[in-house]
């Protein structure tokens, strides 16, 4: 009896708030360095190319539901000839604290060990849950049975489900892609090492701006990035904890020219 | 209970559970297939997938690519780790290039013309029987004597392909191979010859400058070599080896690249020339300049004085002075001019005014500036130089002169401005074959379609240009079986100048493509050292380079001088400014067309992943616009969706408006590639191309358009506009969403003053 | 009044039952569908006790076993038991240079990414999953493939991650 | 009503069970087959296609359905509150028109049940949400508040069901000794037996006293839970506190003015002008008089609370829902409807005169569900990332599913008014009196 | 057999004293009545509420069956739902508060079942459609066939309408 409560009290303390990611192996984190980032969008098609996902056509995009998993979005400020634009791509920020994961009733979205926050497309009853209570605006929704006009289709990529209508998904870290390098990992009796796992996002931006590693790895390009004195994250007033980390991008907001030098 | 109803009861369920389980039985699907392999590929594992290296050939830049094949399908393409340009990066366009490999539309086998000219209507034919016809048609041409009327349009075609083409060309008898793309850049060719003596595009270091001065070049996502200059801008930025380096863009509307410059200068169209010169002359006065020549140099600028340029350029004179300033004191710094100041009637001036600037402000052939790129490997490309143009083309086809007309994957009847009228000229052509794996505007105009491989089915090789400094050839090989009825471009060549027989036939040793350049790459590892010293013999160096995906030595870098003389520039410098035709009064506003990130010229418009991308600045998608300042807008009365008439002297189009705060108030600017009449389902009746309201000036030097010479008038119509943009607010209402942090702090590590 | 009850009744059984026959059929019959070529696994793998990787080539090292390739086949059956009618189909086969269009017998759904690799690495016996193929003449399948039928033996090897989802599925 | 008598009474109420007029007869067939084609078919194709052919969109992936949902729902809260919280208070003029109310809960939590399956993508697998134990080994979320809203209203379905019936089982005797033919079967199977022993009141009133009191805090609860599932998010403008009473209160002042309209309409088809009086209507207003000025009181302090806070993201939100086309016009006539309307039952006259009842409630539903239709299509197209920001716009599908909503539960409530006692037969003999010699005793 | 009398009466009052008067001299009396009738009796019979137990009972298995099923799930299938502990006091609260009333509300429905023994559909307990009408109904038992004239009697002098003598059922 004893020992079934102690196994309980860790089962249950395993999963607590508190620190409870260094608890495990791994904690996958994406930093974006949005001062690398110029807003080219190769990280966008990368995504569609990796995750089989489909093109809606101009109507739908009309009603916004383009299918980007990872978006760009910019903000535009001050007027001619001051006028800044400023873009900061936004995925699935794999909160610790995820908002979705409390609201889906069927438990389709949860935390894995490694501080994912992970879409079991097949268990989604498409009750909208997760994606209305998503502050970032990330999920996408299967509106339709989305059809690949033959022969595209034969560019899907067979690692990755093809979602059915009627399901909800959302980045995933390429989690495919953290699949085959535990795999290759195991094979060799080691762990994960830093770059095993590269996401499409990450693999294509061609100013390296995004970066993808485990932060529970002390030595990890993700771990010394994350001390980054211009680190910040997404709408951090909401507490959702999320594993992507931002720097921020160098610029001077002011109005004005000719007196940002230093 | 009655044992009557018990019984039943029973036998109900009894009866129930069987018909279910038969039920279950009889609807369960039949099974899938379980179809093995007749004889296993030996470096195939089901499930898991193969890379192999290539090159990726939807724009001339030149990135080696990894393709990602499992099961015999291309999967993904994805940047070649190894290779010194694309370094494991790639773009929107190659990235998206899969589809046009799976592309629906593409032409699947070769076709034989069978309605009016134009009419879209073909029937399929053998490849025999293709093959027959064109050398039936040659044959006939060269019995006259005529072989001369041959022409071959063609973009530039890299390597070996090109030489190949080249070499048949030359045994057929005819020197009249037309290169044309609407963004190539034989302006900047032009002008680096006219001012510094080199032939390939030089290596412009993004990376390691400290200064970036950009004019008008928007590398981010169209100009030269995107994904190289990409990688490079990253580095310059938080590359954390030499600190921030700082971009000044020059262009009067605020681009993709522009909106990450640190400083945006909008000049007015057309002046950014004068710019770069009066910046010159401020650092040619300062004494910062410290030539031999000196007093030529502020002889040849002594025009661009800054209340001068002040005037023309609509830039404060502080602000000169002050880039001039920081333009010399940062160093190393850089300049370089892109299409937005080639793209004017005095391109190739302005080109040469942004390599005065560099040579005065001492850029040339250093670390973090200009370094001269050199072609000795492949040896004497013509791509190097600049030849006849379209404009030769459409007036020889104008004059009849064109007997014959070979075709190759460009589409002038919708690239070039519709004054030049290509597609009519085209129609002179008694006979036209075309190479493209596409049915578009100029292919529908062909007799003959004899479709090639897309860059994933074919061998190929390209010395990329420009190259980072050092010589970088990339191969490229077929990685998936084709997967219509298309035919290697070398292939064809080959099987043609086989078939006419004579010095054609002489000029094909090799029976395939694929061969040939084999054996090509065998003569250039007997005379590389380089080559012949990486590998025991040509059989291991070309399993490694085909691994590698090419073959390039940094080592071989070599560092060479550059210098800028006046007597060189002098007839490139003058006071005159850009044309721009239609009268200030009656067409009070500039137009730019600009490449779009996702569709370059047109190309890529038949792509549905480039169609849903949404504008890198606009977010617009499935559609172009027509870019307005909210002022001009305001006074024009047109807001954010509506249609807008644009008619310059040449035409009108329809577009709809997008306000955009980045655009000077005299200029509009419209995206090129859309309104396809014929490329395919996703690209075909949509949005507006500017291109048809263009004149068709030219520079007679370089046979350049330039595609920023004309003024509009904007009117609205009152037809309801569809414009489709993904961001529907683009304020960020003080949220912190994308938080930043002041470049002071940032700046001060990095200065050397 | 009674009977109407009665005949109620009855076809409320006669309804449930009829779900309950057809998931019994779903999960607990085995599929055992005619093949193209009646290959026996009992002498092949029973009788003659050839490996089960010795054709089936990729279970060691991909998500899938792969069935053999007809190559394979071939290099024995040129010489053994040519006059067979079965072996002469299947040389009509490698004549035609066709492969063999096999009916899979053990088919998971689309979403379910499973790795006969993990699984042969981790010391699992073909034979737990697949029943005594060797005894069979045809092969049938004996477990349901459901994940309840997945998870029992996870929880029974206590498998790291063994009830994570992403395990099986993504 | 002394004057009538208890035999008048089974006589009226079976008579409505029993006599069908042609009228009835048309309005049931057009009531099944409108929601039959507008619901069923629209939601028919809307399985078969997708979700797609809604409105909804990436942002805004609530939308008319959810708003219908918490509709339904509070019009259900009219019963429990006549019916439970009168009969513990003891409130005299409940017992002609709580039954109708307690069907009216029944029916409108069935509509908003099926509402649930009908916004869900996959609602073939609807039976996911249930927690049962399958060989998956999977279980259901239990802080979802998707997960309360399923135990939440499937208790108070079977609570309101059992209330329903066990109140009625007397009235179903009283049915079943007067009925003939096909009808007496069923209703002799209904009743249960009841015979109308001292014994058997005794535990009928007993046991209804607690069902009454086991009701009013499940009917409070379902209502908070269903403002939580607003709540609960972090989308400025659901995050609030003060979501489950402003809830309740326009639950019970919706199911009020539901009750309000439908018991018009019953007067006047079933002629039960004997047992619905104006005094019934006179206390109905007063009550919608007070549960508007606490409707009132609560939706101010929403809008105050937030523009006290003066936040980026709870200013936009206001801002989108009161002065942004087209939801202001919406919004403001809401507050008329809701807040100003209800102002006119000040008025004893006004009170008992039926048109104005009848143009106010209808008013007050009309206002409540724009209320519930702007609190998700206000604040999801307006979440924190303006670059998201994209509004809705409910398609023909949606809107035929609306409307169709109302004929399934205007057919429910006509087949409910011709197999049920639609008044409760003993507790209006209670109205009238227990006969005592002397002449008839109040209660 | 005993048969037993019915007297309908027009009013509580008479009904009431008749039936003490009955209940007095040793009869078994039932009343019947269409109307629930609560103080009036309180001459004849007081009983227990026996219901509030069932409900309590009920409410206490809820409140367990409610804890049992959102705990004992809980680390039975353990969900891993980043931000949350397992055990998550919010909605443990709520389902068991719904759970309590559920349980609650069903066991008072099969109290009363149990002790109002009902349903019943057989013949055996008499009935008459009068009382679910406009009469009160007293039911006599245990009368000794010499007895009968006389309750008979006694019933139409304290003011019932009709008398019948009904059937032993």
């Amino acid at each position: 009896m004893s020992g079934i409560l102690t196994k309980l009290k860790d089962k249950l303390q395993s999963y607590r708030v508190p620190g409870y990611r260094t608890k495990f192996e791994y904690k996958w984190t994406m930093v974006v360095d949005l001062d690398r980032c110029n807003g080219c969008e190769a990280c966008v098609v990368a995504c569609y190319a990796e995750n089989n996902l489909p093109v809606v056509g101009k109507r739908d995009c009309d009603i916004s539901r383009r299918f980007s998993w990872i978006r760009i979005e910019r903000y535009i400020e001050g007027e001619y000839p001051d006028v800044k634009v400023k873009f900061i791509p936004i995925m699935c920020q794999h909160c610790d604290a995820a908002p979705c994961e409390l609201g889906c009733p069927v438990y389709a979205t949860y935390h894995n060990q490694d501080g994912l926050n992970v879409q079991v497309y097949n268990r989604c009853v498409g009750t909208f849950t997760c994606a209305t209570y998503c502050t970032y605006d990330v999920r996408r929704f299967n509106w339709f049975t989305y059809k690949w006009d033959s022969p595209l289709e034969q560019q899907l990529n067979p690692d990755v489900t093809v979602r059915e209508m009627g399901v909800m998904e959302k980045c995933t870290f390429c989690i495919q892609r953290i699949r085959v390098a535990k795999d290759t990992a195991k094979d060799e009796g080691r762990k994960v090492t830093d770059g095993d796992v590269q996401t499409a996002c990450m693999q294509s931006c061609p100013t390296d701006a995004i970066t993808f590693g485990d932060l529970n790895d002390p030595n990890s390009k993700v771990s010394k990035l994350a001390k980054s004195p211009r680190r910040y994250r997404l709408l951090e007033e909401l507490n959702t904890d999320p594993s992507v980390i931002y720097l921020k991008r160098v610029m001077d907001e002011k109005k004005g020219h000719g007196s940002s030098h230093g | 209970m009655k044992r009557r109803y018990f019984l039943k009861f029973i036998g109900a369920g009894g009866i129930g559970t069987g018909l279910g389980m038969l039920f279950g039985q009889a609807i369960k699907p039949p099974g899938a297939k379980l179809i093995p392999y007749l004889i296993p590929p030996e470096d195939v594992i089901p499930g898991l997938a193969n890379y192999y290296a290539s090159l990726c050939t939807q724009c001339p830049a030149g990135c080696g690519v990894l393709v990602k094949i499992m099961d015999g399908r291309a999967k993904k393409v994805e940047g070649n780790p190894l290779h010194p340009v694309s370094g494991g990066k790639l773009c929107v366009r190659g990235q998206a290039g899969l589809q046009a490999l799976y592309n629906p539309d593409r032409v699947q086998g070769p076709m034989r013309r069978k309605g009016a000219r134009g009419s879209t209507s073909f029937e399929p034919i053998s490849w025999e029987e293709a093959i027959g016809e064109v050398t039936t048609r040659l044959n006939d041409l060269s019995a006259k004597g005529e072989s001369d009327k041959l022409y071959f349009l063609t973009p530039e075609l890299g390597g070996h392909l090109g030489k190949l083409a080249d070499d048949f060309m030359a045994g057929y008898g005819s020197s009249n191979t037309i290169k044309y793309d609407l963004f190539d850049y034989r302006n900047l060719r032009y002008a680096n010859r006219a001012s510094m003596g080199i032939k390939a595009i030089p290596h412009y270091d993004i990376e390691n400058t400290k200064y970036l001065l950009s004019f008008g070049a928007d590398f981010a996502s169209t100009w030269l070599s995107p994904v190289g200059m990409s990688r490079g801008y990253g580095e310059m930025r938080q590359g954390g080896h030499t600190g921030r380096g700082k971009f000044v863009q020059v262009e009067p509307r605020l681009s993709l690249t522009a909106a990450n410059a640190d400083e945006w200068v909008p000049a007015k169209p057309g002046t950014e020339a004068v710019l770069a010169l009066a910046i010159a002359k401020e650092i040619v006065d300062s004494g910062h300049y410290k030539g031999s020549d000196l007093k030529t140099w502020k002889k040849l600028l002594s025009p661009f004085g800054l209340s001068y340029a002040s005037e023309v350029t609509d830039v404060d004179k502080k602000r000169i002075r002050h880039i001039a300033k920081e333009f010399m004191s940062t160093r190393p710094s850089l300049a370089v001019g892109g299409e937005g100041i080639s793209g004017y009637s005095n391109g190739v001036s302005g080109l040469v005014a942004v390599n005065i600037l560099n040579h005065v402000a001492g850029n040339l052939g250093i670390k973090g500036g200009v370094q001269a790129n050199s072609n000795d490997l492949f040896g004497g490309n013509d791509a190097d130089t600049v030849g006849a143009g379209i404009q030769t083309l459409i007036n020889a086809a104008k004059e009849s002169k064109v007997g014959l007309l070979f075709h190759y994957n460009n589409n002038p009847a919708f690239t070039t401005p519709g004054s030049a009228k290509a597609a009519d000229a085209l129609k002179n052509v008694p006979f036209i074959v075309s190479f493209s794996s596409f049915l578009d505007e100029t292919t529908a105009l062909s007799d003959i379609i004899l479709p090639s491989h897309t860059s994933f089915e074919d061998w190929g090789d390209d010395f990329t240009n420009p190259a980072p400094g050092f010589q970088v050839a990339t191969i490229m090989q077929p990685v998936v079986s084709s997967v219509y009825k298309t035919r290697s471009l070398g292939d064809i060549f080959i099987g043609i100048g086989k078939a006419v027989g004579g010095t054609a036939k002489a000029k094909m040793p090799n029976d395939t493509f694929a061969t040939h350049l084999k054996a090509s790459w065998k003569r250039l590892y007997a005379k590389d050292k380089g080559m012949s010293a990486s590998s025991f013999t040509f059989e291991t160096f070309w399993r490694e380079t085909l691994a590698r995906g090419g073959w390039w030595n940094e080592k071989s870098a070599k560092k060479r001088k550059l210098s800028v003389s006046t007597r060189s520039v002098a007839r490139h410098v003058s006071k005159e400014p850009a044309k721009f035709e239609g009268e200030s009064s009656k067409y009070p506003l500039y137009l730019l067309p600009y490449a779009q990130a996702g569709h370059l010229d047109g190309r890529g418009a038949n792509i549905p992943w480039l169609q849903e991308l949404p504008d890198p600045i606009t977010s617009v998608v499935w559609d172009s616009w027509v870019e307005i300042n909210p002022k001009t807008a305001k006074r024009l009365g047109v807001k954010m969706g509506d249609m807008a008439e644009i008619e310059s002297p040449f035409g009108k189009v329809l577009s709809p408006v997008y306000v955009y705060e980045g655009i000077r108030p005299d200029t509009v600017a419209i995206p090129i590639g859309q309104v396809h009449k014929l490329y395919g389902r996703y690209a075909e009746k949509r949005g507006a191309n500017p291109l048809e309201i263009l004149p068709s000036t030219v520079d007679t030097r370089t046979e350049v358009y330039a595609l920023n010479s004309t003024r509009v008038r904007i009117a609205k119509v009152s037809r309801p506009g569809d414009l489709v943009k993904m961001d529907v607010y683009t304020d960020e209402l003080g949220r912190g969403i994308v938080q930043t942090v002041p470049t002071g702090g940032q700046f001060k590590k990095s200065s050397h003053h | 009044m009674k009977n109407l009850i009665v005949n109620f009744i009855i076809l409320v059984i006669f309804v449930v039952t009829l779900g309950v026959g057809y998931l019994i059929a779903d999960q607990y019959i085995g599929r055992a569908p005619e093949q193209p070529i009646n290959f026996s696994h009992k002498i092949h793998a029973g009788t003659n006790e050839i490996p089960c990787m010795y054709c089936h080539i990729y279970a060691e090292r991909a998500k899938v076993s792969g069935a053999p390739n007809v190559q394979r086949c071939m290099g024995c059956h040129k010489i053994i038991k040519t006059e067979s009618p079965e072996i002469k189909k299947l040389a009509g086969y490698w004549e035609r240079q066709e492969p063999i269009p096999w009916i899979k017998v053990h088919n998971l759904p689309d979403h379910v990414d499973f790795t006969h690799k993990r699984h042969i690495k981790a010391g699992r016996k073909c034979q737990e999953c697949h029943g005594p193929v060797e005894t069979m003449d045809r092969v049938t399948r004996v477990a349901s493939l459901k994940m309840g039928w997945c998870l029992k033996c996870h929880a029974k090897y206590n498998v790291k991650n063994g009830r994570e989802c992403w395990t099986c599925h993504i | 009503m002394e004057n009538i008598s208890y035999n008048e009474v089974n006589e009226d109420v079976v008579r409505t069970m029993t006599h069908t007029t042609w009228k009835y007869w048309v309005a049931l067939v057009t009531c099944a087959v409108m929601a039959t084609v507008l619901w069923g078919g629209a939601w028919a194709y809307q399985i078969y296609v997708g979700q797609g052919v809604t409105g909804l969109n990436t942002p805004t992936f609530w939308g008319i359905y959810l708003a219908n949902f918490v509709f339904w729902i509070g019009i259900s809260h009219s019963g429990t509150l006549l019916s439970a919280i009168l009969f513990i208070t003891a409130t005299p003029w409940r017992r002609s028109i709580y039954r109708s109310a307690e069907a009216i809960t029944f029916f409108s939590v069935l509509t908003a049940a099926l509402f649930i399956f009908v916004h869900m993508g996959r609602p073939w697998n609807f039976y996911w949400t249930m927690p049962y134990p399958t060989t998956r080994q999977l279980w259901v979320n239990f802080t979802s508040p998707i997960m309360f809203d399923v135990f939440a209203i499937s208790t108070y379905m079977t609570s309101s069901v059992i209330f329903l019936y066990f109140g009625s089982i007397p009235d179903l005797a009283a049915v079943r000794d007067r009925v003939t033919g096909w009808r007496k079967p069923i209703y002799t199977y209904l009743a249960l037996g009841w015979r109308g022993t001292e014994a058997e009141w005794h535990w009928l009133s007993k046991s209804y006293t607690f069902f009454a009191v086991f009701i009013i805090p499940l009917a409070v609860s379902v209502h908070s839970i269903v403002s939580w599932d607003f709540a609960l998010s972090m989308v400025p403008g659901l995050n609030k506190t003060i979501f489950a009473p402003y809830f309740v209160v326009g639950a019970i002042f919706s199911g009020t003015a539901a009750i309000v309209t439908l018991m018009v309409i019953l007067r006047k088809s079933l002629k039960f002008e004997k047992y619905i009086t104006m005094m019934h209507f006179d206390k109905l207003c007063l009550l919608l008089l007070v549960m508007s000025l606490l409707w009132s009181y609560i939706n101010v302090v929403e809008v105050f609370s937030d523009w006290y806070a003066n936040t980026s993201v709870e200013n936009e939100t206001l801002r989108y829902r009161m002065f942004m086309p087209p939801h202001s016009y919406m919004y403001w006539l809401m507050i008329i409807t809701n807040s100003i309307m209800p102002l006119l039952f000040i008025f004893k006259k006004l009170r008992t005169s039926i048109f104005v009842c009848v143009v106010v409630s209808i008013g007050i539903n009309v206002g409540m569900w724009i209320e519930r239709y702007l609190i998700v299509a206000t604040t999801l197209p307006r979440k924190y990332l303006p670059n998201m920001w994209h509004g809705y716009t409910p398609s023909l599908i949606e809107i035929s599913i609306t409307v169709g909503s109302f004929f399934f539960f205007a057919m429910l409530f006509l087949i409910f008014v011709k197999v049920w006692p639609s008044v409760s037969i003993y507790e209006v003999k209670e109205d009238i009196g227990i006969p005592m010699r002397k002449g008839f005793k109040r209660h | 057999m005993n048969q037993p009398v019915l007297g309908l009466f027009k009013y509580v009052d008479s009904m009431v004293e008749a039936a003490v008067m009955l209940k007095d001299t040793g009869y078994t009396v039932t009343v019947f009545s269409p109307i629930p009738l609560g103080a009036e009796l309180d001459p004849i019979i007081v009983r227990k509420n026996y219901i509030k137990y069932f409900s309590l009972i009920g409410g206490i298995i809820g409140l367990l069956f409610g804890i049992i099923l959102t705990l004992g799930t809980a680390a039975m299938y353990v969900l891993p739902r980043g931000g949350l502990p397992l055990w998550p006091a919010t909605p443990t609260l709520l389902l068991t508060y719904e759970s309590t009333i559920l349980v609650g509300v069903i066991f008072t429905l099969m109290g009363f079942f149990v002790i109002a023994r009902l349903p019943y559909y057989g013949k055996k307990r008499f009935y008459t459609p009068k009382v679910a009408l406009d009469s009160f109904g007293l039911l006599v038992e245990d009368i000794q066939e010499d007895k009968i004239e006389e309750v008979e009697k006694l019933l139409h002098d304290y003011g019932a309408n009709e008398v019948n003598r009904v059937e032993q059922p």
